[in-house]
């Protein structure tokens, strides 16, 4: 078992990082069958990144272990959106998922984590039901997947550019777009009221006794 | 940092006795506390020092300094040989100065013998001191650049500190533990050609000093880490027994050299630096340009313990300048039997010394070996402040302040 | 030399210097040797990065006339036809063009560039440790290294590579170890990577993306988990902090970095690193750094905050060697060790990458680019005289490794800060600053006309002062030599070589 | 198998989802749970990417994306200062423990 996460933990952090640079090339447009065979292997490469990475996270009972775990699923994530010609996205994703979002989870870990006392898991029958719901929703998510005729337009060669997504943020999504941007002012105000000490003003004060 | 805090609290049960209930009472259920050991293996520790720190996060609650590792019963060895012997030993003290150490012993002793040194011995002796207390402020100098983060300034005070030895080594043959300074007198005249290279030497020394300032002392970074960090009043040094810069730099004018001159320093003519407020003038010997105390500097902080010993320097200059000036031939030494007997009866004496005032309490009973030999060194006494000053600060204060205390644990530990 | 008096009289019998004539022959044969191998491999790399360009280039230029689709990017398809058109006359029979034939393939151009960017680096890292070394010593007034292989000992990094490979590989007990082992690769791993994206020239670049800007930023932030992770997983105290300090430290200096880069990013309207560049190409005059004010203030704010990014001093806090023994690296040994090393001086070429592109004209000489334009067509000495002189990856080499040159010269002046100090400057001082630097870089932008009075003074100005800097530091350079006033001073032992 | 199709990318963000459902339902730990959340996210992001592409580069799948992804961020900074607040509240982070509304 130990073994075993070692080998997904490694192997999914060592592709994911570099399935995104691989599937960084210049997308190939779906129809077009000269490179889908490269396609397909950095899918299921990425694919299995994503998977193999999820399923550690959903076995290992260390925090750290799981930062890195989602650190590899979310590269891998983030090379399918190459891979998806979203390039923009693929880095964004990187950028403020990778690189922001996880920090701060660590920091998290690293404030919380305890003498190992607490169960990281719910009790054995709990976890069973969970499965069963689990993999019944699986099931039925991939029945309504297959049974429904998806109308699929053919992709354009191009992929999207950045230009086109600035474009289309701030005209036809400018509401929701500032909406987004109040909504992280909250949050960063939010964030600033929740972990504040009461009648002291943190750490500067430390600083300034000495 | 969950295994981190089980594998603290194994084996040291006493140590967590120590936190206070208060503590973790007004502070927040459970701010995760650490135990870290800073030393004996560390690079900012200056030599086998432990430093146990309590510390929540940055913060350093308390700082409780573990001494004894180099203990190697100096004073013991006092008891069971002679005078003359016991120079060695004096030289490993405060090894950065070994010459003051011979000085402060053979003085004491002389003192409880009753000798007269010849007039050319003590001025060697106050040229050898002085020199000596500028290489040891030259090492100070440099290692708290090196624990504040920068290491240039460490070589350069090395560079200067190597000709210093250069000079030591064509007195006396040694270059770190002389036993030159000697009960009488020193061990062997000054050879030939060395003053002209001594004054050479301090031609160089005296503009480099103002280098350094221009480099460390009023970089920017530098002041911020030093300035306003480490306080220590004028009342608590006097309380805790500091002597030396860490004293004077608390804005204490007390050098014995002045106020209880010994050796002859009553003829010299040399003003004593003290910690300045921001804008303060320190004073300086005539010729060399006028330093002046920057922004964000308190009185009794970490800079102004630096920059009092910097003063110091140019103010030893001057002093070996002057003592060059009144180097008279004669005798090197007095004349003694080739075994000295001390009288019954005691003595105590203080000199100043690069670190604070060195104490040695000898005890004569009559026979060749005195009967109690005892050591107060001012590394010792400066120490003891530490776990007061480091309360509350941040850890990356503590090499700063234990850095400008400026200790030596082979005086420490004796 | 008075110091050299001082020690004839008085010095210790380690300087028996006087028989050592006949060594000093060699050593200047040495030199001269290697200024003039030097010179030569320049001239050849020179000529060769601008064949290959000229390779890609032609054949853009025939797409671009048969209508085909246009890639111009190295990774292009070529054929074997077109690489044996464009040899010289002499090249041209069925040998040379058997030989070029696996070129076609993009899988292989890409293996032999991915391959060209591993040795890069490898070559670039171990010269670059050895070089700092150098550095620190002569300002430290020391010489360092000296006697591995010869000339001011070259061979030095190579010589602690192979001792790192043979140290013992310690994993303490206690230590994830997992995560301790994976560590250093996940440091190293990202760093690299963004070379994927950082073009060397207008062709010179692996992938050409258009978010290669968000991209590289992005590996430089990866890199900080393996920091916090390393620091984790090691199982001491110090090499916790270690790991803390970088993450706060990181979401410090992240905000200061994007608004700085923002500034180059608004005024070039793209994120595609080899266009920006290509914007620069008119002169030294158009660099972005010269181009407003704001600019030139926000190049100052990006260094600051790459400072940070690399962990160089004086904001080296997640290994500060006087506070935290050696902080996350603390319980690292051997090939582990090294890996880390290799991390740190990658990441600070990546980040003088991005500042040479984004602000210091890329890979475009100073000169202004129509000068060159006689020598474009000309045969292989002309366009490796174009190469040497006006545009190519020797001179984004030569940029960044000036640049590297300042991180290493700012680690060896510069004490270290306070955690809360970085905190405290990169929030509350350089972020505002940075808003600031972006609101009036908008305002400039938008009511500075690009040929009015104003823009025109303002360039004129900050090129002025480009050039007194530069001319400054050459100048010093220089008049110091000519009066020697060398640095190494009485630590140096007089009979290494090269004393 | 070796074409790649809209149905593979779905079928790959349903299994992300459900392993991010099986996280939330089996782990006690809040920042266990957080994990979860991430993949859940990540799934429904890629699967507007992914409709995005396959829909003639309809561009609205990405902004929205984006949108998730900045909805992520602010989550996660959110959930953390819960997360510490209930560590100083109750020195555990186990979700279970948190019975009482006044934290």
């Amino acid at each position: 078992m130990r073994h075993a996460l070692r080998w997904i933990v490694m192997a999914g952090v060592w592709s994911a990082l570099a399935g995104t640079a691989w599937g960084a090339e210049a997308p190939v447009p779906p129809a077009e069958s000269s490179s889908t065979i490269l396609e397909a292997i950095a899918f299921y490469a990425m694919a299995a990144v994503a998977l193999l990475s999820g399923l550690a996270i959903l076995v290992s009972r260390n925090l750290v272990r799981n930062v890195v775990c989602l650190l590899a699923a979310l590269g891998a994530v983030a090379g399918l959106y190459f891979l998806l010609a979203a390039n923009l996205l693929g880095a964004i994703q990187l950028i403020v998922y990778a690189g922001g979002t996880l920090v701060l989870i660590t920091f998290g870990v690293m404030l919380t984590s305890r003498p190992g006392s607490d169960r990281q898991l719910v009790r054995g029958w709990e976890r069973i039901a969970g499965g069963v719901v689990c993999v019944t929703l699986f099931i039925g998510l991939c029945m309504v997947l297959l049974c429904t005729e998806w109308a699929t337009v053919a992709a354009s060669a191009e992929p999207t550019t950045v230009a086109a997504v600035g474009r289309a943020l701030l005209t036809d999504y400018l509401v929701p777009f500032e909406l987004a941007s109040v909504l992280l002012l909250v949050m960063l105000i939010g964030a600033a009221y929740l972990v504040r000490r009461d009648g002291e003003s943190g750490a500067e004060d430390d600083a300034d006794r000495c | 940092m969950a295994k981190l805090t089980d594998k603290m609290v194994e084996g040291q049960p006493d140590l967590l006795a120590d936190l206070d209930a208060e503590t973790l009472a007004t502070d927040d259920l459970l701010t995760e506390e650490m135990l870290v050991n800073m030393g004996p293996q560390h690079p900012s520790t200056h030599g086998v020092l432990r430093i146990l720190l309590r510390t929540d996060g940055e913060v350093v609650r308390e700082a409780t300094p573990h001494i004894g590792y180099l203990h190697r019963c100096a004073e013991k060895i006092g008891e069971n040989v002679a005078p003359f012997q016991f120079i060695p030993t004096t030289d490993r003290l405060d090894y950065l100065a070994a010459m003051n150490n011979n000085q402060t012993f053979s003085v004491a002793v002389e003192q409880l013998v009753g000798i007269e040194v010849p007039e050319r011995a003590v001025t060697i002796r106050i040229l050898m001191a002085e020199l000596n207390r500028i290489a040891s402020h030259l090492v100070s100098l440099g290692a708290y650049g090196l624990d504040m983060g920068a290491f240039t300034p460490f070589l350069y005070a090395f560079r200067e500190r190597e000709r210093i030895m250069d000079l030591f080594e064509a007195a006396c043959g040694a270059r770190l533990t002389y036993s030159y300074i000697t009960i009488g007198g020193v061990t062997m005249d000054l050879p030939d050609g060395f003053t002209d290279a001594c004054r050479e030497f301090l031609e160089y020394l005296e503009p480099k000093i103002h280098e350094y300032n221009q480099l460390l002392s009023y970089n920017q970074i530098f002041i911020k880490r030093a300035g306003g960090v480490g306080v220590i009043s004028a009342a608590d040094a006097i309380a805790w027994g500091l002597t030396g810069p860490c004293l004077r730099a608390s804005g204490v004018r007390w050098d014995l050299r002045r106020c209880m001159p010994y050796e002859g320093y009553e003829q010299y003519d040399f003003e004593v630096p003290i910690g300045l407020p921001q804008g303060g003038e320190p004073p300086v010997p005539p010729g060399v340009p006028q330093p002046r105390v920057p922004r964000g500097v308190v009185v009794g902080d970490c800079w102004s313990r630096y920059f009092v010993r910097v003063i110091e320097m140019y103010w030893s200059v001057h002093l070996v300048r002057q003592a060059l000036d009144r180097l008279r031939p004669g005798e090197h030494k007095a004349k003694l039997p080739r075994s000295l007997k001390l009288p019954v009866g005691e003595i105590y004496f203080e000199g100043e010394n690069p670190r604070g005032q060195l104490g040695f309490l000898v005890i004569g009973d009559g026979s060749p070996v005195p009967s109690r030999v005892k050591v107060r060194g001012p590394s010792f006494n400066n120490l003891s402040i530490t776990s007061h000053v480091c309360r509350d600060c941040l850890l990356a204060d503590v090499p700063a302040i234990v850095g400008s205390i400026d200790i030596v644990m082979g005086e420490v530990d004796r | 030399m008075a110091e050299s008096h001082t020690r004839s009289a008085y010095g210790t019998a380690r300087q028996a210097g006087g028989g050592r004539r006949s060594s000093r022959r060699p050593a200047a044969l040495i030199f001269f040797g290697a200024v003039v191998a030097v010179v030569l491999f320049v001239w050849a790399l020179a000529a060769a990065f601008e064949y290959v360009d000229g390779l890609v280039v032609a054949d853009s230029h025939r797409v671009a006339e048969t209508g085909e689709i246009v890639r111009t990017r190295f990774g292009g398809p070529l054929t074997t036809a077109e690489i044996v058109d464009y040899l010289p006359e002499r090249l041209r029979f069925r040998p040379v063009s058997w030989l070029f034939w696996p070129l076609q393939f993009s899988l292989v151009r890409d293996a032999i560039a991915v391959t060209g960017l591993v040795g890069f680096v490898s070559v670039f890292t171990m010269y670059a440790i050895w070089w700092e070394r150098k550095v620190a010593a002569h300002i430290q007034s020391r010489l360092g290294p000296m006697r591995v292989g010869g000339w001011h000992g070259w061979a030095q990094s190579l010589a602690d590579k192979i001792k790192l490979l043979t140290k013992e590989d310690l994993v303490p007990a206690g230590a994830d170890r997992i995560l301790y082992r994976l560590a250093p690769y996940m440091a190293f791993t990202p760093v690299l990577l963004a070379f994927v994206a950082l073009p060397f020239g207008t062709y010179w670049v692996l992938r050409n993306l258009d978010v290669a800007l968000l991209f590289v930023l992005a590996m430089l932030g990866i890199e900080v988990i393996a920091v916090i992770v390393a620091g984790w997983a090691s199982n001491n105290k110090w090499s916790l902090y270690g790991g803390m300090r970088e993450a706060s430290q990181m979401v410090a200096y992240e905000s200061p970095m994007g608004l700085a880069l923002l500034v180059p990013i608004m005024l070039a309207g793209t994120l595609n690193l080899a266009a920006i560049g290509d914007q620069q190409q008119a002169g030294f005059h158009m660099w972005v750094v010269f181009r407003n004010p704001f600019a030139a203030v926000a190049f100052v704010l990006y260094f600051v905050a790459a400072l940070a990014s690399c962990k160089r001093a004086p904001f080296d806090l997640p290994e500060a060697e006087s506070e935290l023994v050696a902080g996350f690296m603390t319980e690292y040994s051997g090939f582990r060790w090294g890996v880390f090393f290799f991390a740190e001086y990658t990441s600070m070429f990546v980040v003088s990458g991005l500042a040479t592109t984004l602000f210091l004209g890329a890979w475009y000489s100073p000169l202004p680019a129509g000068w060159g334009e006689a020598l474009a067509g000309g045969g292989v000495v002309a366009r490796a005289a174009h190469g040497l002189l006006f545009s190519g990856p020797l001179w984004f080499i030569a940029k960044c490794v000036a640049l590297v040159y300042v991180q290493i010269w700012l680690r060896w002046t510069l004490p270290r800060v306070r955690i809360d100090q970085v905190l405290y400057l990169f929030v509350q001082v350089l972020l505002p600053l940075g808003m600031v630097v972006l609101l009036g870089n908008t305002l400039w932008v938008f009511l500075v006309p690009e040929d009015g009075i104003v823009a025109v003074v303002a360039n004129t100005l900050l090129c002025t002062a480009g050039v007194i800097v530069a001319a400054a530091f050459l100048g010093v350079a220089v008049v110091a030599r000519a009066r020697r006033y060398r640095l190494v001073g009485s630590l140096a032992v007089d009979h290494l070589p090269g004393a | 198998m070796w074409t790649i199709g809209l149905t593979h990318y779905l079928i790959l963000a349903a299994m992300l989802f459900c392993i991010g459902v099986a996280v939330i339902v089996t782990k006690r730990n809040a920042i266990g749970i957080l994990f979860g959340v991430e993949l859940i996210l990540n799934a429904g992001n890629l699967n507007l990417v992914a409709f995005s592409r396959y829909r003639g580069a309809d561009i609205a799948g990405q902004v929205v994306a984006m949108f998730g992804i900045v909805l992520a961020a602010a989550e996660a900074a959110i959930a953390v200062a819960i997360v510490v607040n209930l560590y100083n509240a109750t020195a555990t982070i186990d979700v279970d423990s948190a019975t009482t509304l006044r934290g």
